[in-house]
Parts: structure tokens; C-alpha cells; sequence
């Protein structure tokens, strides 16, 4: 392992990025810097060093110059690494004696103000990356077995169709929901933008699909409890919540809800209908079990009685935590509704007639809990105006910065579903732009003012009940008018934001995947890698990741469940080499890294009385460096970061050896 | 004779205008997205011409003049409730105050503003108190004068000093000299 | 009487001492009663008001109000006010300047010409909020000897104590919001009078930012917009914690009148008067019978 | 023309979160003072408070430490661990008369560019308050780092102590 021969022909090349670089940083003076570096026998540089010619240069140099180490000046190793490493390792070299110095987006892109300052802080980059290539080692990079099955946690819109990809290809497929149903929120919508076809009419085939499909193994009423592992190896802990009725022995004939003595509000229908201590959420639900909310059961045990022979209900059922070893995982999580109440000015919550937009939903639909019958919730009257409040919580810095992305779509529609369902009664539309973006979305709108609803644009200030007619009367602004505006409203519609599902922040913290400032989960990339995230093999889909409308939800579905594929397929996945190694001579067995590694990869033993020795195991660790870091007798080597390498860095920062 | 040109040129706007009324606490002003939520919650502006958002674009175009000598920006009762509910967080009720300090600083206050201030320079006090008052105080077991610059004159010395060296009755002195020339 | 365990200056500002010194004199009586001592800040001023004073210069307006706040840190003690106006030039400038480090600066310069320094040692209370937050509801509600009744109470909250609401940071938050706050609602209602939901109660009264001296219609007929929306739900009297709320209510009332030929006859009370009947002190000792409208038909349903 | 003081400070930072931030501050051509020169590691857990000795015994004017934040670690918890390392390390660099203004760690998230330029340019501002620099020459200083992050994980009170002067008890090192 050590003294091997140190690389002491270094060949540093130098990207121009177009003139992303080259604009700010003088290429020749930053090439003919690198020349005088210690070990750099060759220098070059190239418009494009990514593309096939750049690439070409690398190889050639390599054997032309016989060099034994290559740093590449250009963006950031985060972007290309593995595209150099592969073009160092075609051109004979082991793929880690490779080093990036990111001079984009470390130096020309952030100080374009200022090139001198950036040219000198590049050449301080490239130089600490020689001083680091010039110590670095060959690795092996090491191979491990793939489990040949995915886990998609939520079985929305999003999960279905990820699962339904992953299946047809014969892979196993393990879909969690937390609900009692699969479907998510897609399943409580009425029509879909802009085709108007019905929600339920599309998704119910799909869910049945699900049901049946061999390769997929639905688990609802059931949450993630722990993640265990890594890419291709992942031990998912799921808790399979009680559900009262045993799903086998169930068969949804409905006897157990109609002796029920206990009622409450239907959350699926947003509140709006009654539901049963024993339930299903909605007649279409898959599976067609029942389930016991136990926080409202009263145990009276007619239920029980009443299935008799059938016998499945056990009013003792306990929770269950199963363990599911999957090769990748897909987050399909979801989106809830911003809490518009906290949007006081508005009245949700206090005024009966101000509803939100997925609550309209349920009360236009056919299957919700008025049999499609639009109905102000204060008198069951019939609405004969109603207003829309669009970015109800969005593009507000009180409540959610961003564009929920679905709202103008949706309000136009429900401004059509009412003057079709009932003419006479007009939706005013309160708005700040109308965001039509999609294909055939633009001519949507000019279909629904076409049809006479009436757009005013102006955000809503505040709303007034009337206390005896409980009717809305709705402040705003005409701002095209440059006049205060009120409307005495029947009812008022507020399109709420989208925000992540509650639950998400502490699946995050189990998958450890980052979010952003949004709070929506973190993708990888956001242009090139929407699906994936900074953790390998783990997926996002559909709106964890940020608001979406159904056919970019189904589009991302689908490209996670391709990606989630690929290392199944491979069978096999490559490990980074850079895990932790214990130098036996110097360890002591004190035992202060195993108690810090997370993975609990490192392990102690007994060598003779009272001496012990750590080891890792190296297809556990990750080579986080928390061991290395803390190890007293500096016996644990992190492969690829060691000691050395980084402190040539920080040597060749601060005591600059060449640059004549 | 030609027709008044109609058209509104950009060019007039005066962009450190704007940067000088969000140095002067109006923060945020180009981030302004004209949705009239301030319009529409303006009590004032319910009962005359007050238009906030409208003064938040002339502000957010530069449109100095216009502004600075706008009846309008004296309306306000400074509420604070189109402040509160801005979803961009900007402050137009601190606008409209940045806009009142410029105007002031060109002499185009109302007079009852200064007026105000020569109370304050006189007595400490921008409401007096008054013989029916003092009576009244008497009466409920109070002093005669309550204990501020009323019962302890030694402290005006203080309040003028203040009030001179900010250059606010320099202002006074020049308002009331050119409301002499008129 | 209980003993007092809280302490603080007593700033006065001008319409309370120098038109209604019945808010002067029942803030201070209540306080005493709820274990809340208020000592003289002598030589105190105008607060200066926020919007008249602020409007023409926000240095001059900041530099007066500093030298207010001086003269409290110079007695080591709190400041409470009774007035929302004066709420806001105290606690803004206050906040303000301990948060800025060179707008102090800026500020002291011109303190010193009064041989004053600020520090930013003291904070800035209204008296509503520090009875709600630091007394309490209970002892309010034990300090009560004459119940008010079921009496109907139209609130103004006035708008300075409240907003803006981003630069506010009360204890118990969520009873000071700015849209349906209750923390006056409950100390009403802890006198066993009824607080009388109305349209559009968080209005303005009209009387700021210099519209009253400037515009007096306008200011006149946003407060009669107030008054018809409270007496739509048949108010028995007003209660504010504003003396300049209480002006524009109770004078103006008589400039409504003579203005525009509508009249209401409501009683106007600071919360202080409302707790000083509470607690059993006479209306003369209170100074009601110096308001413009007359409180006797109020009186009468109490007792 | 009098040449402003213009510091030389080494940021260490993680490479999933600040790393990542820091690229997108790139990406989003965010312009932020060019005092800072980074090296990349895994995790923050992977910073052994030599590195910090090494800088300022070389002259580093500042240290910026950087990584996810709490309850985000790509690695689970190896920013804690970072977090009481550099705590520690704060204390002994004080010992030495380095002023801890000029070890700061700070959380940065792979979506927050725009913070990250924000902690560059308030690190560059303190750190120009503070000026140059009082190390003049190499001294040895990492050794002594190097003891407190052993220990940092085992007893923190046991360091506080030996940083305040004690001696210190650490786990045996062998010579190489």
C-alpha cells in the first residue's frame, strides 16, 4: 500500500468553457502558470475540454507526455468528474489519479467583476489541485449486488404510474401508502384541465392495474418507519398500521360501516361528508377493504357481530413492522394544501361559505359528498355568483414564495364546471396573471372567457361576511380600472397553495435527501436530473419534488421508474473507493470510531488479552471521514481524502512553490 | 394649436428617485407586483382619491414631480393595513411617509404640518393644554399641569435644541417666508 | 390594595393630560389597583406623533422620541404609554435604533445638542398590552367589583399598537394579531360587559397621519363609517386604548353632527375608564362627565 | 494607492451541501468577494481540527468551515460531530492567540446560493475588521488540534478544561 510511486508528471488542462472562463480569466497566462507548477510537465488548454476533442487532447497527452496524473481547470467536479475520469482512464491511467480544479464555478463565474482577483484566485486553484493530484493513488473501484426490487413510497397519481413502469418490466415493486386507499389527491378531483376528461374516469383503471398487477405488492395503511442501507441495498423498515380488518378476510361488502353507531367527518371528502369509525374513504378505493379509525372507535363490537362468519375484524390488531429489502427507492410523497386559515384576511375556517379549491372539488364531483350538487355549506342554496381567489397563499412572502403552478388552471376549470352545470351563476375570477403555459392550456382560458366568467384583476384584500345572509363580499382592486372593487359573493373559492405533504420532512430525515428553501424535496440537478436526488438510488416523483400539473407528474413518474431501474438492470452497482482503512500497526483499539461511524461499518476485535483492532467494512461505509477525523493515533486512512492530500492543499494555498 | 401630447415618456422617471424614497425606510418598492391588495384594503382610499398602488408605480417609474406635488400622498391615515397585508413585503404606508419627508424638504408640506411643529418648538406638546383642562385635572386630584415639559419647562431648552438642529424650523422659517411673498 | 411589584414610567403624551386627563388619572388608579405602579416621566413631551411629526421629517421625529425614551432609561424603568400614537413613536423608534446600530449613531448626534444620550436599555410598553401579558386576564377579572352587566361594547383597536404587525413582537402573539386579534376582547370581557363583533371592526378611526388637521371630512367620514357599522349592532359605548381614537370618537361625534347631520350619542371610553367602573370608582372620579357625549345612559344599564 | 487588506482564508466544505450551494451561487452568477479558496471533502465529520492548525500556523487569515445543515447530513450526523470539533477547536485557537472570529462554521444547503455568497462576504467583513493574521511563522500547532478532536467525541467537559490550560489526557499516539 504505501511507498508507491508519488505522480510527478502532472498534465493540467485547461477548459475556456466558451467564454464562460475565458471571458474573465486570461487562458494562456493561467496555462503558463501551470507550467511552472512542481510536476507539471504538460499543459494545454481547449474551447471545450468536455467535448470529444478536449477529451481527445487528454488521452493523446497521456501517452505522448507519459504523464501520471491529469487536472482538469474547468466547471465543477459535481458536473464532470466522471466524464475526465473516463477520458483519463481510456488514455491508460487509473480514473482517480484525476483531479478538477473548478475555475467556473468557484472563481469566473462569481467574481466576473473583478478578472484579476479571479485569475489570481484560479491559479491558486489549479495549484492546490497539482499539489493534490501529485499525492494521490490508484483505487480500485469495487462492485456489489443489486436487490432486484424498488420501493415507491406514495401511491398518488405520481406512485402509481412510477410502479405500474417498474412492474411492466418485471421487476418487483413494493408500492407504501399511508392511507387506507391508494389514489392520493388525484382520486378526490372532479375534471382535468384543459380536457375536461373526469379525474376518476382515468385514474380507477390505473388503480385496479395496481391491484392486480403480480409484480406489484401494495402495502396501504402503511408508513416508512426506518431506512437502513445503501444504493442497491436498502432495508426499508415499514410500519403496517392496525387497520381493524384483516385485509385477506375482508371482502368490502360494506355490513360492518352500516351498523356503526360512530360518525365523523370524511377526510378524504375535505370534512364536507360523514364517514364511520369503520370506512372506506371512497366507494372506488383500492383495496375495497375497511379500515377502523381506532382514535374514534368505541369498541361496541356490533361491527364484529355484524360480519359474523366472515370474521374479518379484530378490534385488537396491532401494528406491524416489516422489513423490505429493495435495490432503489422513488418518493412519490405528495402535495397537502397551505393552511389558507393562517391567511386571516380571507375568513377560511370562519366564514361557512369560503371553501378552498379541492374542497370545490369534492362538492362538484359526481362522486363526492353532494352527488356533484354545488352548494353553499351554510344553507345547501344554490351559489348564483362565486368568486375565485387565485395565489391564495402563493407568490406571497408570508405564506409560499413560488408559483403553485396548478392553480389558474384549475380555478378556470371550476369557472367552467359551474357556468356548464349551471347556467346563470358566474365565477368572478380574482386574479394577478394567468399562468396558461401548457399545451392547450392558453386556449383553455380564452374557451373559459369566451364563455362569459368575468376576470378581475386585482388581488383580494380582505373579505366581510354577512352576518344574517352569510354571503362573501370580496375587497379588491380592479388595478386595470385603478378602482376599489367589492363583490357581494354567494360563495368564495380560495386556491389554496400547494405545499409538500406534512409528512415529508421526516422521511427526508430517514432518507437523508435534502430539501430546498421551498421545503419541496431536492433534485439532483434542476434541469438535467429532476428525479434524482444527492443520494444514489433514491427518486422523487410528482409533487414532493414541487407543484405540478397531472402530465408532469405522470412525465416525471415515468423518468424516476427508467432511472430507478438502471442499477437493477445492471445488477451490479460501483462503489466509490473511498472508503475508511485501518492501519493495524497504529490502531489502538480504542473503539472512538466505531462509536462515531454511522453506518456502523467499523467494528472491533479481540487480538489476544485486552488488545483489540477496529476493522470497516467496506461495503457499509461511505466514507463520510468521521472516524478518520477523530482518530487519536491518526490510524484510519480515508482512501482518496487523506491526510496528506488535503494538507498539500492547504499547504500549496499558503506557501506557493513555483509561479515564477 | 397642437393637442397636449397624451403620452406618458419613461424617460422622466428619475431611477434614483426611487433608490432615495427606499433609502428613506420605503424598502422594496421594485418588487412591487401591482395586485392592488393595498388599493383594496385602504380605508381612506374608500372616500377619496388616495390610489396606493398607483403611488407605488409612480414611485417604482421614478415620477418625482408628479408625486412630490400629489395632494393624494397626504391623505393617508397611516394605518399600516396595506403595509400588513402586502404580499411583497413592501411598505407603502413607509413610502408614502419617504415621499412626505421629500416633500417637506421642497417646501410643499401643508401647513398644518409645520404647524405642528411650532407647537412642539413653543411648549413641548403638539396638542397644548388649556385653561377648561387644567380645571378639569384640578378637579380629578391631578396637578394643574401634568408633569411633562408643562410642569417642567427646564427640559424645552432640550426640545429646541433638537428641533433646530435637525434643520425641521429652518424648513418652517422658509415655508412661512414664501407663504409671506404670496 | 395589593402591593405593586410592577414598575414602570408613565409616559402621557399630549391628548390624554392636556384634553382628557380622565384617561391620565383612571390608567393610573386601575394600574395601582392591579399591582402596576406608574411613576411621573417628568419633563416628557409629545411622543411626537407618528404620522403628523414623522411625515414631515423621520430624523426630527426619531430625535424627539429618543429624547422621551432617555429620560426613562435615565430612571431605569420601563415605559408604558397609553396611547397607540405614542406606541408607535416610542416602540418603533426604540426597536429601531437598538437594531441599528448607525441610525444611533445618526440620532445621538442630535441628542447631544440636549446634553441626552440613548442607549437602548429600556423597552417600550402600552399599557393594554402590559395589563393582557404581564397582570394577566385572572387578576383583572378578580380586581372587579361592579360587573358591567352584559353592557355591548364596540372595541376600537386602533391601528399603531398593531401594525405593522411584521415589526411587532408581543408576548403572546397570537391574541395581537392584526386581522381578528382578542387580547382586548378578553380583558372586556373579563369586566363582564359583551364585546360586539362589527363590520369592518380593525378600521382605521381616520384620525392619523395628520388627517385630521389636514383633511378633517375625510377623517370625519371614515369615523362616521365606524360608527354606523357599530351602532348597526346596537353598541352601548366605545372603548379604545387611544386617546386620539377617543378624540376623534368623542369630539367628533359633534363634528359628524354638525357636518354631516348624523348623530349617534355614544359614550366613548379608554379601556382604563371601562376598568375604573369595573373596579368600582365613581364616573366623576374617572372624569366621564367631561366628554363630549354623555355617559349617564351607559351608567344606567350598569347599575 | 494604498492597498486594502485583503484576507486569505481557506474554506473546507462538505460536498453535498455547501459545495453544492456554492456551485449554484456559481451557476446563478451570484458576485460575491473572491477571499475564499475552498477545498472539497465528503463531510464536514471529515474535518480533523489539524487541517484548522495547519491553515493558521501557514498563515491562513480565516478559516470557514461549511457543511449541511443540522438534521441534513448526507452522512446522517457528521456535521454535529463537525460542529463540536469546531466549537472546540474555537477555544484552542484562542489559546494561541488567533482571535475564534476566525474559525467560523456555518450551514449552507445544496439550494442556497445565495446564503453561501451572504456567510462569504460577512466572514471577508469580520475578518477585515479584524485584520491580518497575528501568526507570523509555522508553529505547531496541529498537534495539539489533533488531541481535542479525539476527545471532543468522548468528553467534552474533560476538553473544555484542557483546552482552558490543563493538561491534556488523550488517547495514546503513536509515532509514525
Amino acid at each position: 500500500m504505501a511507498n508507491e510511486k508519488k505522480p510527478n508528471r502532472v498534465g493540467v488542462f485547461i477548459c475556456h468553457c466558451g467564454t464562460n472562463i475565458a471571458g474573465v480569466i486570461p487562458i494562456d497566462q493561467l496555462r503558463e502558470y501551470a507550467m511552472t507548477l512542481p510536476n507539471v510537465v504538460h499543459a494545454d488548454n481547449y474551447t471545450y475540454m468536455c467535448s470529444t476533442p478536449g477529451q481527445e487532447k487528454i488521452k493523446t497527452a497521456i501517452k505522448e507526455h507519459n504523464l501520471d496524473a491529469v487536472v482538469v481547470a474547468a466547471c465543477s467536479p459535481r458536473l464532470h468528474e466522471p466524464t475526465f475520469r473516463k477520458a483519463s482512464a481510456a488514455g491508460g491511467l487509473n480514473p482517480f489519479i484525476f483531479e478538477m480544479a473548478n475555475i467556473r464555478e468557484q472563481s469566473s463565474w462569481i467574481h466576473m467583476k473583478e478578472p484579476e482577483r479571479a485569475t489570481e484566485k484560479a491559479k491558486d486553484i489549479v495549484r492546490m489541485s497539482v499539489a493534490r493530484a501529485s499525492l494521490l493513488e490508484p483505487l480500485d473501484t469495487k462492485y456489489i449486488p443489486v436487490e432486484k426490487a424498488i420501493m415507491v413510497i406514495g401511491a398518488g397519481v405520481a406512485g402509481i404510474q412510477a410502479a405500474l413502469e417498474i412492474a411492466d418490466s418485471g421487476i418487483t415493486t413494493y408500492l407504501i401508502e399511508k392511507d387506507p386507499s391508494i389514489g392520493g389527491n388525484m382520486s378526490r378531483l372532479d375534471k382535468t384541465f384543459p380536457t375536461l376528461d373526469c379525474s376518476q374516469c382515468i385514474l380507477t383503471p390505473k388503480m385496479v392495474d395496481v391491484d392486480r398487477h403480480p409484480n406489484i405488492k401494495t402495502l396501504t395503511y402503511t408508513e416508512v418507519d426506518k431506512v437502513d442501507g445503501y444504493i442497491g441495498n436498502f432495508t426499508v423498515t415499514v410500519r403496517r398500521k392496525a387497520r381493524g380488518v384483516k385485509e385477506a378476510e375482508c371482502n368490502g361488502c360494506g355490513d360492518c360501516a352500516a351498523v356503526c353507531p360512530v360518525t365523523k367527518g370524511n377526510e378524504f371528502d375535505l370534512g364536507l361528508g360523514p364517514r364511520k369509525a369503520i370506512y372506506v374513504p371512497f366507494p372506488q378505493a383500492v383495496p375495497l377493504k375497511y379500515t377502523i379509525d381506532f382514535d374514534s372507535c368505541i369498541k361496541c363490537d356490533l361491527c364484529v357481530k355484524k360480519c359474523g362468519d366472515k370474521n374479518a375484524i379484530d378490534l385488537n390488531m396491532k401494528d406491524e413492522l416489516v422489513e423490505i429489502k429493495v435495490g432503489t427507492i422513488i418518493v412519490a410523497t405528495g402535495f397537502d394544501l397551505y393552511e389558507i386559515e393562517k391567511k386571516e384576511e380571507w375568513g377560511y375556517g370562519r366564514y361557512d361559505n369560503v371553501i378552498t379549491g379541492l374542497q370545490f372539488e369534492r362538492l362538484i364531483n359526481a362522486s363526492g359528498p353532494t352527488g356533484g350538487k354545488l352548494i353553499r355549506p351554510s344553507d345547501g342554496q344554490k351559489p348564483h355568483n362565486v368568486a375565485f381567489v387565485l395565489c391564495a397563499g402563493s407568490r406571497d412572502q408570508d405564506a409560499n414564495p413560488y408559483c403553485s403552478r396548478v392553480c389558474c388552471m384549475y380555478s378556470l376549470k371550476h369557472a367552467h364546471q359551474i357556468m356548464e352545470k349551471m347556467p346563470g351563476t358566474i365565477p368572478y375570477l380574482f386574479y394577478m396573471d394567468i399562468r396558461a403555459f401548457g399545451k392547450a392550456y392558453e386556449e383553455f382560458y380564452y374557451r373559459i372567457q369566451d364563455e362569459g366568467a368575468k376576470f378581475v384583476r386585482g388581488r383580494v384584500s380582505y373579505i366581510e361576511e354577512d352576518p344574517v345572509t352569510k354571503n362573501c363580499i370580496v375587497h379588491a382592486e380592479d388595478t386595470l380600472l385603478g378602482t376599489p372593487v367589492t363583490l357581494d359573493a354567494d360563495m368564495v373559492v380560495l386556491a389554496s397553495a400547494i405545499v409538500p405533504k406534512e409528512t415529508t420532512e421526516l422521511l427526508r430525515n430517514k432518507l437523508t435527501i435534502s430539501r430546498s428553501p421551498d421545503k419541496f424535496l431536492l433534485e439532483a440537478h434542476p434541469k438535467l436530473n429532476p428525479f434524482s436526488t444527492s443520494t444514489d438510488a433514491i427518486f422523487l416523483a410528482g409533487c414532493c419534488q414541487g407543484p405540478k400539473d397531472i402530465p408532469d407528474t405522470v412525465a416525471q413518474a415515468a423518468g424516476a421508474a427508467a432511472a430507478a431501474q438502471v442499477p437493477i438492470n445492471q445488477g451490479k452497482v460501483a462503489l466509490e473507493p473511498i472508503a475508511a482503512k485501518v492501519n493495524d500497526d497504529l490502531c489502538s483499539g480504542c473503539g472512538v470510531c466505531g462509536s462515531l461511524c454511522p453506518y456502523k461499518a467499523i467494528t472491533l476485535s479481540e487480538i489476544g488479552e485486552g488488545h483489540r483492532r477496529a476493522s470497516v467494512n467496506d461495503a457499509m461505509c461511505k466514507g463520510c471521514g468521521t472516524c478518520g477525523a477523530a482518530c487519536p493515533a491518526k490510524a484510519i486512512t480515508m482512501q482518496h481524502f487523506k491526510n496528506e492530500q488535503i494538507r498539500a492543499q492547504i499547504a500549496a494555498l499558503f506557501t506557493p512553490v513555483g509561479g515564477a | 394649436m397642437a393637442l397636449e401630447s397624451q403620452v406618458l415618456s419613461l424617460n422622466k422617471g428619475l431611477v434614483n428617485f426611487t433608490h432615495e424614497v427606499e433609502k428613506g425606510g420605503g424598502e422594496n418598492i421594485s418588487v412591487c407586483y401591482q395586485c392592488g391588495t393595498c388599493t383594496a384594503g385602504c380605508p381612506m382610499g374608500r372616500r377619496n382619491a388616495l390610489r396606493t398602488r398607483k403611488i407605488m408605480r409612480m414611485t417604482a417609474l421614478g415620477l418625482k414631480d408628479e408625486l412630490l406635488k400629489s395632494d393624494e400622498i397626504w391623505y393617508c391615515s397611516t394605518c399600516y393595513t396595506c403595509t400588513d397585508r402586502c404580499p411583497r413585503h413592501v411598505k407603502p404606508t413607509d413610502v408614502i411617509i419617504a415621499l412626505r419627508n421629500m416633500a417637506t424638504k421642497n417646501l410643499l408640506a401643508p401647513k398644518n404640518f409645520l404647524q405642528n411643529a411650532t407647537f412642539i418648538y413653543q411648549t413641548g406638546h403638539a396638542v397644548p393644554i388649556n385653561d377648561a383642562t387644567k380645571k378639569l385635572r384640578v378637579k380629578l386630584g391631578l396637578p394643574e399641569n401634568p408633569p411633562t415639559t408643562h410642569a417642567f419647562p427646564e427640559f424645552m431648552p432640550g426640545v429646541r435644541a433638537i428641533l433646530d438642529g435637525t434643520g425641521l424650523m429652518a424648513i418652517k422659517a422658509q415655508m412661512d417666508a414664501k407663504e409671506v411673498k404670496k | 390594595m395589593s402591593e405593586a411589584k410592577l414598575k414602570s414610567s408613565l409616559f402621557l403624551g399630549c391628548i390624554a393630560p392636556n384634553r382628557y386627563p380622565g384617561i391620565e388619572v383612571s390608567t393610573i388608579k386601575t394600574a395601582k389597583n392591579l399591582g402596576v405602579e406608574l411613576v411621573d416621566l417628568k419633563g416628557a413631551g409629545c411622543c411626537p406623533a407618528p404620522g403628523a411629526f414623522g411625515s414631515m421629517d423621520l430624523l426630527t421625529w426619531e430625535a424627539l422620541a429618543a429624547r422621551n425614551i432617555c429620560l426613562s432609561e435615565q430612571m431605569g424603568l420601563d415605559c408604558t404609554v397609553v396611547c397607540n400614537g405614542c406606541y408607535k413613536s416610542l416602540y418603533d423608534v426604540n426597536e429601531k435604533l437598538k437594531a441599528n446600530p448607525v441610525e444611533m449613531e445618526k440620532v445621538n448626534g442630535i441628542l447631544k445638542l440636549a446634553d441626552m444620550q440613548y442607549k437602548g436599555s429600556i423597552e417600550v410598553r402600552h399599557v393594554a398590552e402590559q395589563l393582557y401579558n404581564d397582570v394577566g386576564i385572572k387578576k383583572i377579572r378578580d380586581s372587579v367589583v361592579q360587573p358591567l352587566n352584559g353592557i355591548k361594547v364596540g372595541i376600537h383597536y386602533g391601528c399603531h399598537l398593531l401594525k405593522p404587525g411584521r415589526e411587532r413582537h408581543f408576548t403572546n402573539a397570537e391574541a395581537f394579531g392584526t386581522e381578528i386579534p382578542r387580547f382586548l376582547d378578553e380583558m372586556v370581557e373579563a369586566l363582564g360587559a359583551r364585546s360586539m363583533d362589527y363590520k369592518d371592526k380593525m378600521m382605521c378611526c381616520g384620525a392619523g397621519g395628520g388627517v385630521r388637521g389636514y383633511k378633517k371630512d375625510f377623517a370625519l367620514d371614515m369615523t362616521n363609517e365606524k360608527l354606523k357599522n357599530m351602532q348597526a349592532v346596537g353598541v352601548d359605548c366605545i372603548v379604545d386604548v387611544c386617546p386620539f381614537c377617543h378624540l376623534q370618537f368623542d369630539l367628533g361625534q359633534m363634528e359628524i353632527a354638525e357636518k354631516f347631520g348624523d348623530k349617534y350619542n355614544i359614550p366613548v371610553l379608554h379601556y382604563g375608564q371601562l376598568l375604573g367602573l369595573a373596579q368600582g370608582m365613581s364616573p366623576d372620579e374617572l372624569g366621564l362627565e367631561a366628554h363630549q357625549i354623555k355617559v349617564d345612559s351607559l351608567l344606567d344599564k350598569i347599575v | 494607492m494604498a492597498d486594502e487588506f485583503e484576507p486569505k482564508i481557506l474554506g473546507i466544505l462538505c460536498n453535498w451541501c455547501t459545495y453544492a450551494g456554492s456551485d449554484l451561487a456559481g451557476t446563478s452568477r451570484i458576485q460575491y468577494p473572491p477571499n475564499v479558496r475552498v477545498i472539497r471533502v465528503m463531510c464536514t465529520g471529515r474535518i480533523d481540527p489539524a487541517f484548522v492548525m495547519e491553515a493558521f500556523s501557514l498563515g491562513a487569515d480565516a478559516v470557514l468551515i461549511s457543511g449541511c445543515h443540522i438534521g441534513d447530513c448526507h452522512y446522517i450526523a457528521g456535521n454535529y460531530k463537525a460542529r463540536r470539533r469546531i466549537a472546540l477547536t474555537r477555544k484552542v485557537i484562542e489559546q494561541f492567540g488567533i482571535d475564534p472570529r476566525r474559525l467560523k462554521m456555518t450551514f449552507v444547503s445544496a439550494s442556497e446560493g445565495a446564503l453561501w455568497a451572504e456567510v462569504v462576504k460577512d466572514m471577508v467583513n469580520t475578518i477585515k475588521k479584524l485584520g491580518p493574521t497575528p501568526v507570523q511563522k509555522k508553529v505547531d500547532l496541529h498537534a495539539a488540534g489533533g488531541h481535542a478532536a479525539a476527545g471532543a467525541d468522548e468528553d467534552l467537559a474533560e476538553i473544555a478544561k484542557a483546552s482552558a490550560g490543563k493538561k491534556l489526557e488523550a488517547a495514546p499516539v503513536q509515532k509514525k
